[in-house]
């Protein structure tokens, strides 16, 4: 069967043959081109090849990952979960999740690296614009956004530039759109240098029979592009997120996009307008990479039907473009809209009172083909549901790395502990380490309160915290959100690293009092063509998967950014996963840092004696090695129940989880309240001490910091024992400045002064960042 | 009070202070689309934070253009209250309705975080026996730096025109100056949010006092008149 | 006509942005004497030709528009 | 010596700042026909002369500090 030839193009310089070369060009293999030819009966035209390498791409496709992707828990184990998957993850732009009476939740993490290393600002900005609309696509209206962020060094000049265009980028955009900006992680390290990491996640609430699909449906019925007009941005930047970063980039330059937030904003609530009428939207789906293309093919897809467009009709913003250029154009704020036959007049309206275009560009018609015309000429005719699900899958080989062996042989007693002196700097320079130290410099150009439901702000608590408002205080709801991952854990271990990214995810929601929904996750990784490299995102998947499968955490959806690596360096696997939680009561809400003096400090958990990949080897030996701290589940699902109850019970004032940095870095966060600072006296003669080092930096997971009623210390340690879990009071906090910690063994006790810890937490990113000044 | 919100594209804490008149004071409030050319009666018009037109240009430029200003100006000539709100307060000093004018913060990035206002003994209502000496009040900013010529600054202090000033100035503004009001004491502006501040929630419920004083002293003046 | 509108800040009216410029040209070397300011240009077109009436109406626009004299300067030309 | 260095977006680089513009233009009846663009200028003094070495320390600083060559373009002045 074929698929009928379009006309010549009107523009002459699309109608030449396709070579080998231009098919590499695209980023094609020749087997793939036979598919091709295999689906049109006949060769394709230079536009519809430029439309099935753009769809075929990493990107768009997931031609690499995709069959791992497959390992995700999508629903609730639980049948009768009240917390069910209304919308699974590759359904639609984001996914969706119950939060009872009739609420849902939709949410995505996206990333922009690429992009983001090209122009920082600009890539950073038109990150967020593309995952506000991947959730008001959904019908939901946007309700926070978080971001994880990925650097090298700040003591490099060029790392220091991309962090603050993409700060100032994230901010530009996300605070002019009003949606608070209310989390995320950070951090450094030589492996981002030139390689930067930015994953921008939005959520958004809606009720269950708001959700819109991105499916077009019911021939006759009118397609609508809306938002801003085309132009060249951005040609080809699917294609060219799917590429490693070689010296030719700089010269792809005039790829970058540049983001309208003024124009997202209005097009976001025209949308939302829109979507309030019942009946007038049939499908909808924003442009994102692959513009016009993407949303075309994909919601002919979904609806199984065809769609045809006429290119005259769509706004442009340059003069002279062509079908390929058009049809392959990044340009941002703009949104294909089916609409309702008979109610055009009503839609064009909406966009007409928010200043906005509606331009009617075509519709639905029978048959199963993405017709594209211009000046009433088909110029591409393919088949819509092969270019989104024929797309090739590939296997790629996988290799374990030689490094590993060596690197998870080490061992600790090779390293010699330190004596008092060392141990005394160390917590100074650990909590001068920008990955450790405060990221206010970051978070205060975000606005963080808009929309006034803001609970806890980053730094407060373990997992950020909003408000949903559903009509009075019996009715709210709160969700909380934590993303992490360690690359570091992951660069040794794949599989216990993103076992770990999960469980701390979950356990930094249980801190703040949430039980964990969903997750989703951006799969930052190298070049899956190179079998180490594709033997990390493998063995990383799987141990995402069987922790979320473990703690009945579905994934809801997520991303995969490849070819993060350049000439020089490549990143560590950066399987980046965020977890959404529904806090039951606002009682139940826990900060991480405490708020009075005279707290009993209890510690959850083990005392082992783990440094491999810590903060701690980086920081102060310069090593990068060992293997990460071990992750036991059922240890850490036995302790979250615990903390549930606990936390139920009114009996914990705070709760911290013990991660970078350790024991002494989690108990300082504890007492670096926002605006004070406390002190603390500790009595460690009780724990079974082996190395100082790693007891008091060691990364040991499921471990937790709890600040008590001092009364009240001896009961959560009696009803731990119950829950098998380890706990100790290691002392109190005071309203002093001194954190004084008397141990077995010392020649005199430890003593430093908090103000003096406070400041080098404090100042240590403002000062790397004063330098350019 | 009858309160007006206007909404003018971009605006994005007309919501926020929605649900503060609305849900805290209960007044009965209502959003206004910029396109409107009439109060319709409103007895206060409250302009709102955010992004009005995507602070092109300059912040608040192209939005004291836009079709319901006219009314507004004329409401707010004719004693009507009138308060500004971060950006509303940038869009009033665009409008003329207040003195000086708002640029960059000095140290150029955007500010978002609770800062403490001493607050000036202005007039009935807005002083430290009504309001307290200090106020906790969020501010999330990147163009809160007021400015105004030594002449213009003498002028307000001399007729106390000032309401607050920052504690620790955040912005680079002159004389510390966080909010100001026009001499005849119907029209308000500040940076920092008091809509922010209402709930157990947020960071303090400073801005209660604020906005009761601001509703306070409008119908004292209005019984007055 | 092309008509271009240079906006500057006044002499008298602080220019952060433009200090921080002036601060990273240092770093860089390049010591500007006295003080950086940073201005705006606005570029269109307008059919017709110079009149006086024309003109009238870029002042207008001028005022208030692409300028706040409260704190700005302008002057445009016309080519 | 004064240095005037000019700044614009590039042509094809979307300049939503522009379109802003334009679009209140029209509201105050002033029909610009075409895009409007908005660039920056800025203005300092050096000391010395106009030398093919100082002209390189110039560009050297506009490529980057002063304009961002992936989007915007740049021209300078000097008298
Ligand atoms: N790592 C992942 N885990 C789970 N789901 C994923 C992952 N990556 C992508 N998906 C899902 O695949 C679908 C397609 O994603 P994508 O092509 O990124 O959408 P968009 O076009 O909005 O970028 C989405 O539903 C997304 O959530
Ligand atoms: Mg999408």
């Amino acid at each position: 069967m074929s698929t009928e030839a379009p006309a010549p193009n009107p523009d002459p310089t699309l109608n030449v043959d396709i070579t080998p070369e231009l098919i590499e060009q695209h980023g094609l293999t020749s087997d793939e081109y036979e598919q091709i030819q295999g689906i049109l009966g006949r060769e394709p035209n230079l536009t519809e090849l430029g439309i099935f390498s753009v769809m075929w791409s990493e990107h768009c496709s997931y031609k690499n990952s995709r069959k791992l992707l497959k390992q995700f828990p999508i629903q609730k184990f639980d049948e009768d979960s009240r917390n069910k998957v209304l919308v699974k993850a590759g359904e639609e732009n984001a996914g969706v999740i119950d939060i009872g009476d009739d609420w849902a939740i939709c949410f995505k993490i996206e990333s922009h690296n690429h992009p983001s290393a090209v122009e920082p600002f600009e890539g950073a900005a038109t990150g967020v614009g593309g995952i506000l609309r991947d959730i008001f696509t959904m019908g939901a209206r946007p309700m926070l956004f978080t971001n994880s962020l990925r650097f090298g060094s700040l003591d490099s000049a060029d790392s220091r530039r991309i962090m603050r265009g993409v700060v100032h980028g994230i901010s530009h955009y996300g605070n002019c759109v009003g949606v608070p900006n209310i989390g995320g992680d950070v951090y450094f390290d030589p492996c981002y240098e030139g390689n930067p990491l930015v994953n921008a996640l939005c959520l958004g609430v809606l009720k269950h029979d708001q959700i819109k699909r991105g499916a077009a449906s019911g021939v006759g019925n009118p397609v609508y592009y809306v938002g801003a007009a085309t132009g060249r941005d951005g040609l080809g930047g699917a294609s060219f997120a799917s590429k490693e970063l070689s010296e030719e980039s700089a010269e792809d330059r005039p790829a970058v996009q540049k983001g309208d937030p003024f124009m997202g904003k209005l097009l976001m609530e025209a949308c939302l307008e829109m979507m309030g009428q019942e009946g007038l939207v049939v499908g909808i789906q924003d442009m994102g990479a692959a513009g016009l293309t993407c949303s075309t093919c994909e919601t002919a897809a979904r609806g199984n039907t065809g769609v045809e467009i006429e290119l005259d009709l769509v706004p442009q913003r340059e003069t002279g473009m062509n079908s390929y250029e058009i049809m392959l154009s990044e340009s941002q704020e703009r949104m294909l809209v089916i609409a309702q036959k008979g109610r055009e007049e009503e839609l064009e309206q909406i966009f007409d009172k928010w200043d906005l275009h509606a331009a009617k560009i075509g519709k639905v018609v029978k048959g199963k083909n993405m017709v594209v015309k211009q000046g009433g000429e088909v110029v591409a005719r393919i088949p819509a549901k092969k270019l989104t699900d024929d797309a090739p899958l590939n296997d790629p080989e996988a290799e374990r790395p030689d490094y590993m062996d060596e690197v998870q042989g080490w061992n600790v007693e090779d390293l010699p502990d330190l004596d008092r002196d060392g141990l005394m700097d160390a917590l100074v320079k650990l909590l001068a380490d920008p990955s450790i130290a405060n990221k206010n410099w970051i978070h205060r150009q975000y606005d963080q309160m808009v929309m006034t439901n803001t609970v806890m702000h980053p730094g407060q608590s373990d997992a950020s915290v909003i408000r949903l408002r559903m009509g009075g205080p019996d009715k709210d709801k709160y969700i909380a959100i934590s993303n992490d991952c360690n690359s570091r854990y992951c660069w040794a271990d794949p599989y216990e690293g993103g076992k770990i990214a999960v469980a701390e995810a979950i356990r930094n929601l249980a801190c703040a009092g949430a039980r964990p929904l969903a997750m989703t996750n951006n799969l930052n990784f190298g070049n899956p063509n190179k079998p180490d490299s594709y033997y990390m995102l493998q063995e990383s998947v799987r141990g995402l998967a069987e922790t979320c499968e473990f703690f009945d955490v579905p994934v809801v959806g997520g991303n995969v950014s490849l070819y993060n690596e350049n000439q020089e360096s490549k990143i560590d696997p950066t399987p980046v996963v965020s977890v959404v939680g529904i806090i039951d009561s606002r009682q139940f809400i826990t900060t991480s840092t405490i708020s009075k003096g005279s707290e009993a400090l209890v510690l959850l958990g083990d005392v082992p004696n783990e440094l491999g990949c810590s903060a701690f080897l980086r920081v102060i030996h310069d090593l990068k090695t060992g293997k990460p701290p071990r992750m036991d589940l059922e240890n850490q699902a036995a302790l979250m129940d615990f903390l549930q109850v606990q936390i139920q019970k009114g009996r914990i004032h705070a709760a911290h989880d013990i991660a970078e940095g350790g024991l002494l870095v989690a108990l300082c966060e504890m007492l670096f309240a926002r605006d004070h600072t406390f002190g603390a006296d500790l009595n460690l003669e009780d724990l079974p001490i082996d190395r100082w080092d790693a007891l008091f930096y060691g990364e040991s997971q499921g471990r937790i910091l709890l600040a008590v009623d001092a009364n009240r210390a001896d009961h959560v340690v009696h009803d731990a024992e119950r829950y098998d879990i380890h706990a100790d009071i290691l002392g109190e906090a005071n309203d002093d400045h001194i954190l004084h910690i008397e141990a077995p063994n010392l020649e005199k006790p430890l003593e430093w002064d908090m103000e003096e810890l406070r400041t080098a937490w404090d100042s240590s990113i403002p000062e790397k960042m004063k330098i350019d000044d | 009070m009858k309160i007006a919100i206007i909404q003018f594209p971009g605006s994005n804490c007309d919501r926020d202070a929605y649900y503060a008149l609305a849900g805290i004071f209960n007044q009965p409030t209502r959003l206004f689309w910029h396109k409107r050319g009439s109060l319709s009666g409103a007895e206060a018009v409250v302009i709102p934070g955010g992004f009005s037109y995507g602070d092109y240009l300059r912040t608040g430029a192209i939005a004291r253009f836009s079709p319901v200003m006219p009314a507004v100006v004329e409401f707010a000539n004719n004693g009507g209250p009138v308060i500004g709100i971060c950006n509303g307060f940038q869009i009033l000093c665009e409008a003329g309705l207040l003195p000086g004018a708002l640029v960059r913060n000095e140290g150029l990035e955007f500010i978002c975080d609770t800062t403490t206002l001493d607050v000036v003994d202005s007039m009935d209502y807005f002083n430290q026996q009504s309001l307290g000496e200090t106020l906790d009040i969020p501010i999330a900013h990147g163009e809160g730096n007021y400015r105004i010529d030594n002449e213009g600054l003498a002028e307000l202090q001399a007729n106390n025109q000032i309401l607050f000033r920052y504690r620790n100035n955040p912005n680079g503004s002159v004389d510390d100056i966080a909010g100001i009001r026009n001499i005849d004491g119907n029209v308000f502006g500040m940076m920092p949010h008091p809509e922010r501040a209402v709930e157990e929630i947020h960071p303090s419920r400073d801005g209660i006092g604020i906005i009761k004083a601001f509703l306070k002293s409008q119908m004292a003046r209005q019984q007055k008149a | 006509m092309k008509v271009t509108v240079f906006v500057t800040p006044k002499k008298t009216v602080l220019d952060p942005q433009g200090a921080a410029v002036g601060h990273a040209m240092e770093h860089l070397n390049l010591q500007p004497s006295g003080e950086v300011r940073v201005g705006k240009t606005i570029e269109f077109e307008l059919d017709g030709s110079d009149t006086p009436e024309i003109r009238e109406q870029i002042d207008s626009i001028c005022n208030g528009l692409l300028c706040n004299p409260v704190i700005e300067d302008y002057r445009y030309e016309i080519s």
